[in-house]
């Protein structure tokens, strides 16, 4: 099979054709719309799996369908202009494509069961359709330009999504967090874009890669940091926005106020997954930059932080929400610790669990209707033993939770343990790497803990809401209620990522010790690292290369015996740790919530403070609006206002008088600083002046905006001396 | 005469002249003729380096999907423009500051 | 392809001669020089003999109404009062320039002649004849539309640049008629590209013959009407009735030119003249053949190989004869446009719009996709010679 | 001999009209200064054989986004400073002397920034010898539907938006 | 191709040297030969013997807006479509008219939509139709009664 951009973009074009018909007849045809949606989905995947199973009839971790045509060539000479866009699928593009496509395709029709009595049922699927393909294309994408184009399409659709019941307030304020939030990574990433390019001269990822190869990057400075780390780090900056990683995990737990199969797409296939996805890409180049540790910190105090916040929620969205960043935090950490396939592996497993996790959350809420309120019931404290009225559902959902704490012979296991694995390994050959290790344990334990707790107080126990629950009908089986979850459930197997496949056919055994996900994702090749600045905390190259290189089970590049013995065993170790910290896990959870012995409310008031904390989500929100807006942008804003309006109007025209007027000020502030107000109220005198001085003087000139820009631009040109 | 240097002092002029324009007035219909300098002076550079510096006509497409655009720019610019005035009574910028606070 | 009048002239060996003649004495390369002056002069010819039109214009103007409402018309000066626009002119010059008080002098004294330079550089594209044509510009009908348009802002400004009520109200109207109208007519003009194949004249004329049948006017159905559609836009364009809203007497007194006295008002009336001649050779070039004569007499072939003529001598009768074809049909055309003139009665101001955009513009837009659709279903082919082919097709185009 | 004459009046067209538009204060007398600069723009297109981009300059520019311009100052009220019946200026100034303070700044810090760059790439550039001048026309009209065909198609959906946009926020409103 | 010079545009700028050339001389025969006695009755505008009041320079209706925003959007698409439309004979020619065929109609629908929105809106009515109120039409018909 021989594939082309024309055999590989029906897969990003069928959505989106779905989407353009979809926009304009979804008023009147509202179920030909839907089904234009799920069928060009379905097609989609269609098309999607040809590609996997070719990948997989190939069986090579070199195998590359790298096809490129020229968007606009402007170059002369030797200075090159040329702008390429195209395709560029390895193994992990493929796999991703399936299980994008695949899990999309579920999410689809759940849909259909989900949303069929909304008002919008017809414009949820356009903004669904939108966001697939956007999703898709980022995947397929050959540089990062079209990476960050689809980037941005992603954010307005997700924008368009939590603020779907633009009615509700919260909702409003919702996808307006989301899309700020997230466009604080944006804009670093942007910025890593261009300083790519300034060295580089391209953008494709094929460039990237050999472009670090020959170090191109070596003895580059912008502001006194290697270059390499400036754009790697900017770039990581994109993934902490996309993915929700600490500190901008804001506006993710908000995202839930969008419909729960949009929740679903959000945070198992698409938009969390595509921050991770782009860090996975770019790894050579924060290897390069130094920043794996940092990455790997970042990830441990997400996984745990998030883990921790989790304990505590009681809508069930919000526990999975929680999860979710928790999850991701643990990606980051794969990325941070070397652990490439392990990482992306992970991505395809949580992809996998989570969905089905949000869909069941989804079924149960959509079966638990307020006959008061006429809304549907997302609280826990009013579930309870639902396990009788939904079965199916409960099924579904255990074998999620199973996934996702880490027991055995489930996917959450096969993958979480091998990153903790790399992360041990790591930290036995650099004590520093002992924080973001231990993090990720303790986060393992409370994953399984407050899974369990949401599990055992929606399904187990008394009913605590009567009324409620004798309202709630009794679980009928139909097709696009429980065609997804089964199918999803089933695919939390283990077995199904842990298994070796290869060759001819599908399944053979062929590398009896090596599981497919091992030997086919492999990192991409970049030949020499040669930027061997000292990294922080006095940690050098040589050594956490070699290993971190060696840590995959690659047979290719064979360890020697004793070393592959060496990490054999540290995994092993890694992996019987994290069984007995996920059983404890459920077994605390079993204690409190189904024997009731131990008392939660005892744990409450002894941690109170805590408790308090993380019900506010470690005042996150407060510091990003009391802190960061209302105390940095605002004043900012009121600076910038002030150098427009009080030194560009004000001095320039009659230029004396106002400045001996501010010298008078300044006499005068001076005067009252010093003689009156030194020690009783200093600070505070000092902030209520700048205040009244720069809340008065405000500014929404788009001139001054203009010339702000050409300075920013010709001070930027200075100072990369173009 | 006819090269490469004397077109981009060209276009180089005519994008200051763009430049001196957009932040000197405050009137909006007298920015957006600024803009249409600095655009032209784009414009101009494309069709320049097409002539000196490359094979191929490429640019003169850029340059005439520039002058498009600037059509449609200008079309829609000037529309909110007429609206802004209708409502406001004027065309001042500084009274265009709806986004202050 | 038809070259430019110095390329024409080049080919005969005698200014060739005289070339190397000037570059002997001056101790250059004198072609350079010469082509300017062969440009010069033929520019300057065409220019004065398109004043002496627009002069006679306006004498055939009176003389024809005159003649459509059974009234004498101008006899005094001069045989048949022939002179009387000569007459007309040394009055305008005598006449005392009036600058309104409130009015914006610069502009006020732009405005005509932006007028002028827009029409004038519309007659360096003008194919009078093979030869005698000053610029084949590769854009030629696109850069003739380009150039046109000066003369909407010059009404447009000379309406402003008075600061009078009447002005102004003629000015925006004129604008507005002239830039709506122009869009049957380019669009129309594109279906002509579509068959011509090339924005150039040279394209237009060299894929037409001289004999009707051969026009693109008859190539088939929706050039028919195409032409009907491009000489109503025309009309309105050049401002003539039935669409002179924006000199109507009766409403605006005079319109746009209502504050112009003595020569500048004799440059605007000068440039509308002129342009209604230009936009009439255009519609002759682009629709009836321009400057072929029928059998190939115009290349001049037949004199120099038959009859025996020396080059010089057989060719320049050829291009006499393009020349006189050529003229004729705009003359033609131009009768008719002052032939409807006094026909018709002025239509008012929303009907103007409403024929241009409910009616021209929607029509030259079906006639566009009908020329599309008959060039791919007929292979290029004129109904003519589709005609010919069904019916046997002994006498079949020449193609 | 033609060809220097042609550049050098088209230049000077052109740099004349910028400079008007930049000193006039009459924003009437400034659309008329960008005319000017637009066909000396079109003068110069034409001097590097970009004979359409000439043609279309002159169409599109002279002939279409100046009137529309010129339109635009009638519907705002003239170029007449006076005060309308709410009392608020009703044309807006043309800038007084801080904002002159500032685009001078702009202008020589830009300027400064420009000519660095430039002076880089004057110094490495050589001319060749440069090819004969050809229509581009067909080469333009091949390219549209080959090559940027999908450009092309997008551009009448971007006027179409333009379009149906610009209509609808300037459209008479009753009452 | 053939290639050109750029002699070919000597013709263009002689023409419009001679219109500069012809308005100086026209104006200044007409400066030497002609009366030049000004006064502020003369320079009054024309107002049909009216005082003039104000200055002309005033608001104009939108309409002449939109129609020249129709016009611009009509004088760009032609533009775009002229080289288009120059290659389609050859390719018609060589028997590749199809994808100009598509290509051009899809441009031409798009065309088309606009001016039909325009259309529907009411943006080509030069004089909007407008109904009278009853009472409206009353005082009319008073009016009458009393004529």
């Amino acid at each position: 099979m021989d594939f082309t951009i024309s055999t590989v973009a029906p897969i990003v074009l069928l959505p989106f054709l779905a989407f353009a018909i979809n926009a304009f007849i979804v008023k009147r045809f509202t179920t030909l719309g839907v089904i234009l949606s799920c069928a060009s989905i379905l097609g989609s995947f269609f098309y999607a799996s040809r590609i996997f199973f070719h990948f997989l009839n190939v069986y090579n971790t070199d195998y590359v369908i790298h096809k490129t045509f020229t968007w606009f060539d402007l170059s002369y000479g030797e200075f090159p202009f040329k702008l390429d866009m195209g395709i560029y699928i390895d193994n992990m593009t493929a796999t991703m494509l399936f299980m994008v496509t695949g899990v999309a395709t579920l999410i689809h029709i759940f849909s259909t069961y989900y949303m069929k009595d909304d008002k919008r049922y017809g414009r949820f699927f356009v903004y669904l359709s939108l966001f697939t393909s956007a999703m898709l294309a980022l995947v397929v994408s050959e540089n990062l330009l079209s990476v960050f184009i689809f980037w941005e399409l992603m954010g307005f659709c997700s924008y368009s999504l939590i603020g779907f019941y633009y009615e509700k307030e919260g909702a409003g304020n919702a996808n307006i967090k989301a899309f700020m939030t997230t466009r604080v990574g944006d804009v670093f990433f942007l910025f890593g874009i261009l300083a790519i390019w300034s060295v580089v001269g391209s953008v494709s990822f094929v460039d990237i890669y050999a472009a670090l190869g020959a170090g191109k990057f070596n003895g580059l400075y912008a502001l006194g940091i290697p270059l390499a780390t400036l754009a790697g780090a900017s770039i990581f900056m994109g993934t902490v926005g996309k993915s929700a990683q600490f500190p901008l995990q804001v506006w993710l737990p908000d995202a839930m106020w969008g419909p729960t199969p949009c929740s679903a797409l959000i945070h198992a296939a698409t938009m969390v997954a595509a921050g991770v996805y782009l860090s996975l890409r770019c790894y050579p180049l924060m290897e390069a930059g130094h920043l794996t540790y940092v990455i790997a910190t970042i990830g441990g105090i997400t996984a745990f932080g998030a883990a921790t916040i989790a304990l505590v929620q009681t809508d069930i969205k919000a526990v999975l929400a929680y999860s979710t960043i928790s999850q991701l935090g643990y990606m980051v950490l794969g990325v941070g610790v070397g652990s490439y396939n392990a990482a992306f592996m992970h991505l395809i497993t949580h992809a996998v669990f989570k969905a089905c996790l949000f869909l069941s959350a989804g079924s149960v809420i959509h079966s638990l209707h307020d006959h008061h309120t006429h809304a549907h019931v997302q609280e826990m404290p009013r579930m309870g033993g639902l396990k009788d009225k939904m079965p199916f559902t409960f099924l579904a959902m255990l074998c999620c939770t199973l996934a996702i704490a880490g027991i055995p012979f489930f996917s959450g296991f096969v993958s979480k343990d091998r990153i903790l694995g790399d992360a041990l390994l790591m930290a036995l050959h650099n004590k520093w790497y002992w924080i973001p290790t231990v993090l990720g344990f303790g986060g393992a334990l409370l994953t399984a803990f407050y899974m369990f707790r949401m599990m055992f107080l929606t399904f187990f126990g008394e009913p605590r809401d009567k009324d409620l629950y004798d309202h709630t009908k009794k679980e009928t089986l139909s097709w696009n209620r429980n065609v997804p979850l089964l199918i999803l459930s089933v695919f939390t197997l283990g077995v199904f990522y842990a298994g070796s496949l290869s060759g001819q056919g599908i399944v053979k055994v062929a590398h009896e010790k090596y599981e497919w996900f091992q030997t086919l994702i492999a990192k991409p090749h970049v030949e020499t690292f040669t930027a061997k600045a000292p990294q922080a905390f006095g940690w050098t190259d040589e050594g956490s290369m070699t290993v971190s290189e060696k840590s995959h089970y690659d047979p290719d590049h064979g360890l020697s015996e004793e070393e592959a013995h060496h990490v054999h065993h540290v995994h092993h170790i890694g992996a019987l740790v994290s069984i007995v910290i996920a059983f404890s896990g459920v077994f605390i959870a079993f204690m409190m919530y189904i024997t009731r012995k131990w008392n939660p409310g005892f744990w409450v008031s002894l941690f109170s403070g805590w408790y308090r904390a993380l019900q506010n989500k470690y005042y996150f929100d407060d510091f990003y609006i009391k802190g960061l807006i209302q105390k940095g942008l605002i004043p900012l804003n009121n600076l910038l206002a002030f150098i427009d309006m009080g030194i560009y109007d004000r001095y320039a025209v009659d230029g004396w008088e106002k400045v001996n007027r501010a010298m008078f000020t300044m006499a005068k502030w001076f005067d009252n600083i010093i003689v009156d107000t030194v020690a009783v109220d200093g600070t505070g005198a000092s902030v209520r002046f700048f205040n009244v001085i720069l809340r008065t003087i405000q500014s929404g000139k788009i001139q001054f905006y203009f010339i702000m820009i050409i300075l920013v631009l010709t001070g930027y040109i200075w100072t990369l001396n173009i | 005469m006819i090269s490469l240097p004397s077109y981009l002092f060209l276009s180089f002029a005519l994008f200051i002249a763009g430049i001196a324009v957009m932040v000197a007035r405050k009137n909006i219909i007298a920015i957006m003729l600024g803009i249409e300098l600095i655009l032209n002076s784009a414009a101009l550079n494309f069709a320049a380096y097409t002539r000196f510096a490359n094979d191929n006509i490429d640019g003169h497409l850029m340059s005439l999907f520039i002058i498009v655009i600037a059509a449609a720019e200008a079309a829609v610019g000037l529309a909110i423009v007429i609206r802004f005035f209708q409502i406001k009574e004027t065309i001042h910028i500084d009274d265009a500051a709806q986004l202050q606070n | 392809m038809s070259p430019s009048v110095n390329e024409y002239v080049n080919q005969f060996e005698i200014h060739q001669k005289l070339v190397a003649m000037v570059s002997d004495f001056l101790g250059f390369d004198a072609s350079g020089l010469m082509a300017f002056l062969v440009f010069a002069v033929t520019a300057f010819a065409i220019v004065n003999v398109m004043a002496l039109i627009g002069g006679l214009g306006t004498y055939a103007e009176r003389k024809i109404s005159a003649d459509i409402q059974l009234r004498q018309g101008p006899n005094r000066v001069g045989p048949y009062g022939i002179l009387q626009f000569l007459a007309d002119g040394v009055k305008m010059i005598m006449k005392e320039t009036i600058y309104p008080a409130q009015a914006d002098r610069a502009l006020f004294n732009l405005a005509p002649v932006l007028a002028l330079l827009g029409v004038f550089a519309t007659l360096a594209v003008v194919p009078f004849s093979s030869g005698f044509t000053l610029a084949n510009l590769n854009v030629g009908v696109f850069y003739l539309i380009g150039v046109g348009s000066l003369v909407g802002v010059a009404v447009f400004l000379g309406g402003y640049a008075a600061n009078s009520k009447w002005s102004m109200l003629g000015g925006m109207r004129g604008a507005s008629q002239i830039i709506s109208y122009e869009v049957p007519v380019t669009i129309t003009t594109l279906s002509i590209v579509l068959l011509a194949g090339g924005l150039s004249f040279g394209h237009f004329v060299e894929n037409q013959g001289g004999f009707p049948h051969e026009w693109f006017i008859f190539h088939n159905p929706f050039t028919f009407i195409g032409f009907f559609v491009f000489f109503v836009g025309m009309l309105a364009e050049t401002n003539r009735a039935p669409f002179d809203l924006p000199e109507a007497e009766s409403e605006l007194v005079s319109g746009y030119h209502t504050e112009y006295t003595g020569m500048r008002f004799g440059l605007f009336a000068l440039a509308e003249y002129i342009e209604v001649f230009v936009l009439c050779g255009v519609a002759v070039a682009a629709f009836l053949g321009g400057y072929k004569v029928p059998f190939d007499l115009g290349n001049g072939v037949i004199f120099v190989e038959k009859l025996g003529l020396p080059a010089i001598i057989g060719k320049n009768i050829g291009q006499v004869l393009q020349l006189g074809s050529f003229v004729t049909k705009t003359l033609a055309l131009y009768y008719v446009v002052i032939w409807v003139r006094w026909t018709f009665p002025r239509i008012r101001v929303d009907q103007v719009m409403t024929i241009c955009w409910k009616y021209l513009t929607p029509i030259a837009l079906f006639n566009l996709i009908g020329v599309v659709f008959w060039m791919y279903a007929f292979d290029n082919q004129s109904l003519w010679e589709i005609l010919s082919h069904l019916g046997g097709g002994s006498h079949g185009g020449h193609h | 001999m033609f060809n220097d004459t042609f550049f050098l009046l088209s230049a000077g067209l052109t740099l004349a009209g910028a400079l008007g538009v930049v000193f006039t204060k009459n924003l009437m007398h400034a659309c008329v200064m960008l005319l000017g600069t637009l066909f000396g723009v079109a003068g110069l297109y034409a001097c590097i054989g970009a004979d359409f981009l000439a043609a279309s300059q002159l169409v599109i520019y002279a002939g279409g986004v100046v009137i529309l311009m010129l339109f635009a100052v009638m519907l705002t009220g003239g170029s007449s400073d006076q005060a309308n019946k709410f009392g608020i200026e009703k044309i807006a100034g043309m800038g007084n002397t801080k904002t002159y303070i500032f685009a001078g700044v702009s202008v020589a810090v830009i300027s400064l920034t420009l000519l660095k760059i430039m002076a880089g790439y004057m110094k490495t550039f050589e001319q060749g010898e440069l090819p004969p001048l050809t229509s581009t026309v067909e080469e333009i009209g091949t390219l549209l539907v080959t090559d940027h065909v999908l450009a092309f198609e997008i551009s009448s959906i971007l006027l179409l938006g333009a379009l149906v946009g610009a209509a609808a926020i300037a459209r008479p409103r009753k009452g | 191709m053939t290639s050109y010079t750029l002699d070919v545009y000597m013709p263009v700028i002689i023409l419009m040297a001679f219109a500069i050339g012809l308005v100086l001389i026209s104006v200044f025969v007409a400066q030497i030969l002609r009366p030049f006695k000004p006064n502020a009755l003369k320079e009054q505008a024309y107002e049909c013997g009216e005082e003039p009041v104000g200055t002309a320079w005033s608001n104009f209706n939108v309409r002449f807006y939109v129609v020249s925003l129709i016009f611009i959007v009509f004088d760009v698409e032609g533009a775009l479509m002229f080289p288009v439309a120059s290659i389609y004979r050859k390719f018609v020619e060589i028997g590749e008219g199809a994808v100009l065929v598509g290509s051009l109609l899809v441009f031409i629908s798009v065309l088309v939509v606009g001016i039909v929105y325009c259309w529907a809106k009411g943006d080509l009515d030069w004089v909007r139709s407008f109904q009278l109120s009853d009472e409206q039409i009353n005082q009319l018909k008073g009016i009458e009664e009393k004529a």
